[in-house]
């Protein structure tokens, strides 16, 4: 051990002058010249925080964090977009406060259901300029994301032989009715490869009858394995890594070449993935506050369905 | 399916430069698909020689739905109207698979009868519209 | 005509002379000045001390065994010439500066006092794991500083009488001297404090060194015969411990204390006059209490916190009243130096 | 809890397990000893009225409790201040003048928080940014004719516009130079962690110890926010400037991101002045004006002000101030709180949101369009 | 979650001398490194390198280590992830009987971070200790003195008693001030 400090200290310092430690503590470091240098012109997310909970002043207090809640263990994948934005300077506890607030009054007042990549959604929304001030589209969710207020999904569909898609923001306030049609889950993430497939793979009839799913059944996965057209694509789905799609049948140096760009090492890096996803304790505590105010608007929205219910009598 | 064969078979080659083609932005060049019943964009579309915008006629050069382009087609300058594009859309507004054209004549009178694809409903903001807007027979 | 304008001039310029000194011989005799007091004292301590280290005829060598940090190490000094001073000048600069006091055989034992046999020392300062006899030092030490400051800070007119200062008590906030300023009713600003204090400042820059003598109680009777409380207190002094009285002197300003104190005033890096409150005692009539507070030059503390300290320094301490008797003279107080705080 | 630097940490101990007494050369990093050269950019002399803020580093060796004492005085004498009510004192509350078209109000030094989308009435989307006003204060007011004099130079306003200094973020005296405490002594707060200040006229004097907050706007109020811009260091012409650089290949080496030539021939021969070239981008003062405040939260004084172009990163300083586009400024017959908002000109309860009458709210239906409407 | 401040970015680390691969360019010789450190620290639970790779390998092991803590050794990715970065498998066990119940409840980071000297003259590089807590080794600080008797203190101490009492006191009056005036009312 003692090798082991010496390895730590080593004493390598020769000076004529005998110095020690209070001397040295006294040489402090030029604050008044580390002033005038340029330093970064905002404030790091911490001490911001910090701030706002400082006792030299008045602050609003923050609701307590909610703990007693049993939230399922699937709870997460309902509803994505409550997890803030992981990008570290991006962060601001009160920005997504404010806007969760803003999401559970959206909700309060229309049904957002849930619903996966994969399932079968039809979508109305109020449109100025067709004539019954409406717009209904059927489709197939193709891919899902975004954050917040910002949250969206893409349904495809093909009308006419025409492939067609559209994006809907989730709390965009025209947007008067999510209906999903068939709940399911495919195998991918995101199914942009069905823009490179045959056409009936994404062909949906707008009169489709809702499919109900059974009350505490699992939601079930679709493991259909999609044939694609020849190449040329719109990317190189060889590529990537996917589940749902049948052979491609390309030629050898396609698999090569994918083999030699692709990062198989990615899966390990345990810091990239904590800083593009939300910690587990974060999320858990959102999801706590998410699943208490979901139990308490359903609970007054059958309040309200039951008066309603004892007018008309 | 036909479409797409004989997209891809002149897909490649043929181009002495960048259109972005990543973005599907429709420029000076580049291949549009005729969705109007007229003779001429059937035959552009069988001989496999697609209509293609030889002018934008905006500002930015950069064509989108609702604008008017010259095209070049089958030998033949034409007029045409945008009513579909690939690029990717704001929130409601469909992205199509294709970029669409309807033509028009000089006069300003569409030359087929019937649009066989749907269109945008945002179309109809325009009241320009109203000649293509009665062939059209689905809005999404 | 010559003879009588040299004469004019001569006149002129003995006459000048003349008022000036019958000035000071007026001032002398009938009112007492502190700078003439001072002188006279300054004049026997160095007399005294001369008298003294006349008596060394022979230079002995002693031996003296030095505990780290930075390292063990003996020296071999002169027998009632050398100080641990000089010991830590042989060893390191830093030690030289920042020693406030030496242990010597295990008893304190101040820098500046020669050693007597072969001894142990170690040095002592203000920031050892326990420096609680430093801290009652450096208190004694600032109390020796505000009677050099009390005495040469006002006017001439106003004999100041120092009369003594009570036991060392850190927890009390503030140090104490009690005077007779010979003024009444005098509330001082805070102006007027801060010039008190100034006075006190620039003693740190002028690094006086406390100098320590033990001389008989008549030499010390003859030094404060001036000073009507001390030479009250010295024959109390002299009988409780043997007839030797010990003297400090800080410049040119001689005190009675037990001692011991700090190596010098570089060390005081804080001092502050913070009040001056009358107090009426039994023995001596109405006195003037005069606090202050300090700190050493090698602790550091915020303007913010020490604010709230001298805040607390200007109350009234309520320390013992100065006494004639032999519990609270000075000098046995400070005799007992109890590890305390 | 960054990591203590082991050279500052052995300094607090004399008695070491080390023998080598000689570790005091250990260095506090090369950059706190040394000065540093900064290339690209001058640490100027500062300014005649620069008070020095931060104090050095004090080893003070105080104990926990202690610190905790100091800490709890700290509190107690601030706290007695912020319960302060404005009262029939020797030194009473100021008189509150009338607005008119001349006025010029204080601003409010806000945080941005970041950029959130909103909608209107009619389902349009737009983006609104959230500027955060955490513990500010009036720190000082300066009247006009004494700020003319104590400018040093003579502003080209004469007399017209006096300054109110703007502190926000409350913070430790005890890491601050007295200097720097001192500003504060007026007012009574504690030390704020960044300063600024207004022009304001003489109408709109706000004294001293005065709280800003969200309520000094309202909604449907225009303001111009100004801040500093992202600091992107020292960059090339194609980031600093949009040029376009050269061709990747066809034989061009080593100049593909460079500006080609910097002066012309015959007549326009030399570098001509202003000549876009690599250099420092960003950090500099910038002012988006003309932004309108959609909606007001009182709870956490959070503004919501249209765009995403509020200049600066998240949690970067913004002054918010009336803006100064002359048809958008509030109107005389609309006036705003003069000179700010006070707790006890609320007629009814604060409500905790406002929001634009045309700013869609969340409570509301989905926006539906009338049959006839086109 | 971690809970000590950590980059926004990562450090890039690239081309990397190793003993036995060679130079390693670009991210996966970045996390061999890694590994080879991240296996390092559990073996011996103190390493000393440069300070960048430590505070970048500090990160991946409390990270490995909060994994194990949370899902337990069941679980199927978090033995993937404990098979990639310890090199040296009888760590796996060490991972999973000794660190995790050591770290079960602790409410703070796993592990301490230190800067060492730099050493002059040399290459100038700053160098850091990265150890785990709980280590057998001992302290790399030395003992805090204890500050009591500096005077500082002692008078602060005595300032603190005053300011209590006379805290206490004017609370005590309040009281009753104010149950004389209800009793009076």
């Amino acid at each position: 051990m003692a090798s082991y400090s010496r390895r730590i200290l080593p004493c390598f310092w020769k000076t004529t002058k005998l110095l020690t430690f209070e001397d040295s503590a006294r040489r402090v470091p030029c604050r008044y010249h580390q002033e005038l240098l340029p330093t970064r012109n905002y404030l790091l997310p911490e001490t911001v925080e910090e701030h706002r909970k400082s006792e030299l002043s008045k602050h609003p207090e923050l609701p307590p964090s909610i703990t007693s809640e049993n939230v399922p263990a699937d709870f997460r994948f309902v509803y994505p977009e409550f997890l803030p934005d992981p990008q570290y300077d991006r962060r601001d506890s009160i920005r997504e406060r404010l806007e969760r607030e803003d999401m559970y009054r959206r909700r309060a007042v229309i049904d957002i259901p849930e619903f996966y990549v994969g399932s079968i959604m039809a979508v109305t929304v109020s449109d100025q300029y067709s004539p019954n001030k409406e717009n209904r589209f059927v489709g197939i969710c193709i891919d899902r994301g975004g954050v917040g207020l910002r949250a969206f999904f893409i349904l495809r569909n093909v009308v006419d032989g025409q492939g067609i898609e559209i994006m809907y923001e989730m709390y965009n306030p025209t947007l008067q009715s999510i209906q999903v049609l068939k709940l399911e889950k495919r195998v991918d993430d995101k199914l942009y490869y069905l823009r490179d497939a045959p056409q009936e793979y994404s062909t949906f009839p707008f009169d489709m009858d809702p499919i109900p799913v059974p009350k505490g059944s699992t939601v079930p996965v679709n493991k259909m394995k999609v044939q694609l057209n020849p190449r040329p694509w719109l990317e190189r789905w060889e590529r990537q890594d996917l589940q749902g799609v049948e052979d491609l049948k390309l030629e050898q140096r396609f698999y090569d070449k994918a083999a030699k760009v692709a990062k198989p090492w990615e899966k390990y890096d345990l810091m990239k993935w904590y800083r593009e996803n939300t910690n587990e304790e974060e999320r858990d505590s959102i999801m706590q506050e998410v699943h208490q105010r979901k139990r308490l608007t359903d609970i007054e929205k059958s309040k309200r369905k039951t008066k309603l219910a004892e007018r008309k009598r | 399916m036909n479409f797409i064969k004989c997209l891809s078979t002149y897909a490649t080659g043929t181009r002495s430069f960048s259109t972005t083609s990543c973005l599907h932005e429709i420029r000076k060049l580049a291949r549009m698909r005729v969705v109007d019943n007229s003779a001429l964009g059937k035959a552009a579309r069988l001989s496999g020689k697609p209509a293609r915008v030889i002018h934008v006629y905006n500002k930015t050069s950069v064509g989108t739905v609702g604008d008017k382009v010259l095209v070049a087609i089958k030998g033949q300058k034409k007029r045409a109207y945008i009513v579909g594009v690939k690029q990717n859309q704001k929130p409601n507004m469909p992205k199509f698979d294709t970029n669409n054209i309807v033509l028009i004549e000089d006069n300003g009178s569409p030359t087929g009868t019937r649009i066989t694809v749907p269109v945008p409903s945002a179309l109809r903001k325009k009241g320009e519209f109203s000649k293509i807007l009665s062939l059209a027979t689905r809005f999404v | 005509m010559a003879a009588s304008m040299s004469c004019k001039n001569v006149f002129q310029k003995i006459s000048s002379a003349s008022r000036s000194n019958l000035k000071r011989s007026y001032c002398q005799s009938i009112n007492l000045t502190n700078a003439e007091v001072r002188r006279k004292r300054n004049e026997i301590f160095e007399t005294e001390k001369k008298r003294q280290l006349g008596l060394i005829t022979r230079m002995e060598k002693i031996q003296v065994d030095v505990k780290g940090p930075p390292e063990d190490c003996t020296l071999i000094m002169n027998k009632g010439i050398s100080t641990p001073f000089n010991c830590s000048m042989h060893i390191q600069e830093l030690l030289v500066n920042r020693s406030a006091l030496a242990l010597v055989n295990g008893e304190p034992w101040d820098m500046h006092r020669p050693l007597k046999e072969d001894c142990s020392i170690e040095f002592l300062h203000f920031l050892d794991e326990d420096p609680r006899i430093v801290n009652k030092a450096f208190w004694r030490s600032c109390c020796l500083v505000l009677g050099h400051v009390l005495e040469t800070a006002l006017q001439n007119q106003y004999y100041v009488e120092l009369c003594s200062f009570p036991k060392p008590h850190l927890q009390s906030g503030s140090f104490v001297y009690d005077a007779d300023l010979k003024l009444k009713d005098w509330k001082p600003t805070t102006a007027e404090l801060n010039c008190l204090t100034r006075v006190g400042h620039k003693l740190h820059h002028l690094d006086l060194k406390f100098e320590r003598l033990e001389v008989d109680a008549s030499i010390a009777l003859d030094m404060f015969q001036d000073n009507r409380f001390k030479s009250q207190q010295i024959p109390f002094i002299a009988e409780s411990s043997g007839s030797k009285v010990v003297v400090y002197r800080v410049g040119d300003h001689v005190d009675i204390s037990s001692g011991p104190c700090i190596a010098s005033t570089n060390q005081i890096g804080r001092f502050n006059v913070t009040a001056a409150h009358q107090i009426d005692t039994p023995d001596y009539g109405k006195l003037y209490r005069v606090q202050g507070l300090g700190l050493p030059s090698q602790v550091m503390m915020h303007y913010w916190s020490y604010d709230i300290l001298r805040r607390r320094a200007g109350k009234f301490n309520t320390a013992p009243l100065p006494r004639l008797k032999m519990e609270s003279s000075p000098q046995t107080d400070d005799n007992n130096t109890e590890i305390s705080t | 809890m960054a990591a203590p630097r082991i050279g500052n940490v052995l300094c607090r101990i004399s008695n070491c397990n080390f023998t080598s007494v000689l570790l005091e050369k250990i260095n506090y990093s090369r950059s706190s000893t040394c000065l540093l050269q900064i290339r690209h950019r001058q640490a100027f002399p500062p300014a005649a009225w620069y008070v020095k803020r931060k104090t050095t580093d004090l080893d003070e060796n105080l104990t926990k409790e202690n610190e905790e004492f100091l800490d709890d005085v700290m509190k107690d004498v601030y706290r007695k201040r912020l319960d302060r009510v404005f009262s029939p004192l020797e030194d009473g509350p100021w008189k509150r003048n009338e607005y008119n078209r001349y006025t010029r109000r204080t601003g409010v030094l806000a945080i941005k928080i970041g950029v959130v989308p909103q909608w209107t009435k009619e389902g349009k989307r737009f983006t609104t940014t959230m500027l955060q006003i955490i513990d500010n204060h009036v720190i000082r007011y300066t009247p006009p004719e004494k700020f003319m004099k104590s400018a040093g130079w003579k502003p080209w306003w004469g007399n017209k516009y006096g300054v109110a200094v703007v502190g926000a973020l409350s913070t430790n005296p005890r890491i601050y130079t007295k200097e720097y405490n001192n500003l504060f002594m007026e007012s009574g707060v504690p030390p704020k962690k960044k300063l600024t200040r207004f022009l304001i006229t003489e109408n709109a004097a706000v004294q001293p110890g005065t709280p800003l907050n969200a309520m000094h706007y309202r909604v449907g109020d225009v303001v111009d926010c100004s801040a500093k811009t992202k600091d992107y260091g020292f960059q090339g012409v194609v980031k600093r400037w949009g040029m376009k650089g050269m061709p990747k290949s066809h034989g061009v080496t080593k100049t593909h991101r460079r500006m080609g030539t910097t002066a012309g021939g015959k007549f326009k021969g030399g570098i001509w002045k202003g000549k876009k070239m690599p250099g420092l981008m960003g950090n500099r003062w910038r002012t988006a004006r003309g932004l309108k405040i959609w909606r007001v939260n009182t709870k956490y004084n959070v503004l919501y002000v249209t765009g995403q172009n509020v200049p600066g990163n998240t949690h970067g300083f913004v002054r918010v101030m009336d803006t100064k586009l002359p048809l958008r400024k509030p109107a005389p017959d609309n006036p705003p709180p003069m000179p700010t908002w006070y707790p006890e000109d609320a007629t009814e309860p604060i409500e905790e949101e406002y929001f634009d009458k045309d700013l869609f709210q969340f409570t509301e239906e989905s926006v539906k369009f009338a049959e006839g409407k086109k | 979650m971690l809970r000590f401040p950590y980059r926004a970015r990562p450090r890039k680390m690239s081309r990397q001398r190793l003993p036995e691969e060679g130079i390693i360019v670009g991210q996966e010789g970045r996390l061999q490194r890694l590994r080879q450190l991240v296996t390092g620290l559990v073996r011996y639970e103190r390493i000393e390198t440069v300070y960048q790779h430590c505070d970048e390998t500090r990160g991946y092991a409390e990270r490995l280590i909060h994994t194990a803590i949370r899902n337990g050794d069941q679980h199927q990715h978090t033995m993937e992830m404990a098979d990639y970065w310890l090199n040296e498998k009888d760590l796996i066990y060490k991972l999973f009987d000794v660190l995790v119940p050591r770290y079960q409840n602790y409410s703070s980071a796993f592990t301490n971070i230190y800067r060492t000297p730099i050493v002059y003259p040399g290459r100038g590089t700053e160098m850091g200790i990265l150890e785990l807590k709980g280590n057998p080794w001992p302290d790399v600080l030395p003992k805090q003195r204890d500050n009591r008797y500096v005077i500082s203190n002692v008078l602060l101490q005595a300032a603190r008693k005053d300011y209590n009492t006379s805290k206490e006191s004017r609370k005590t009056k309040n009281e009753l001030n104010s149950s004389s005036e209800n009793s009076e009312t």
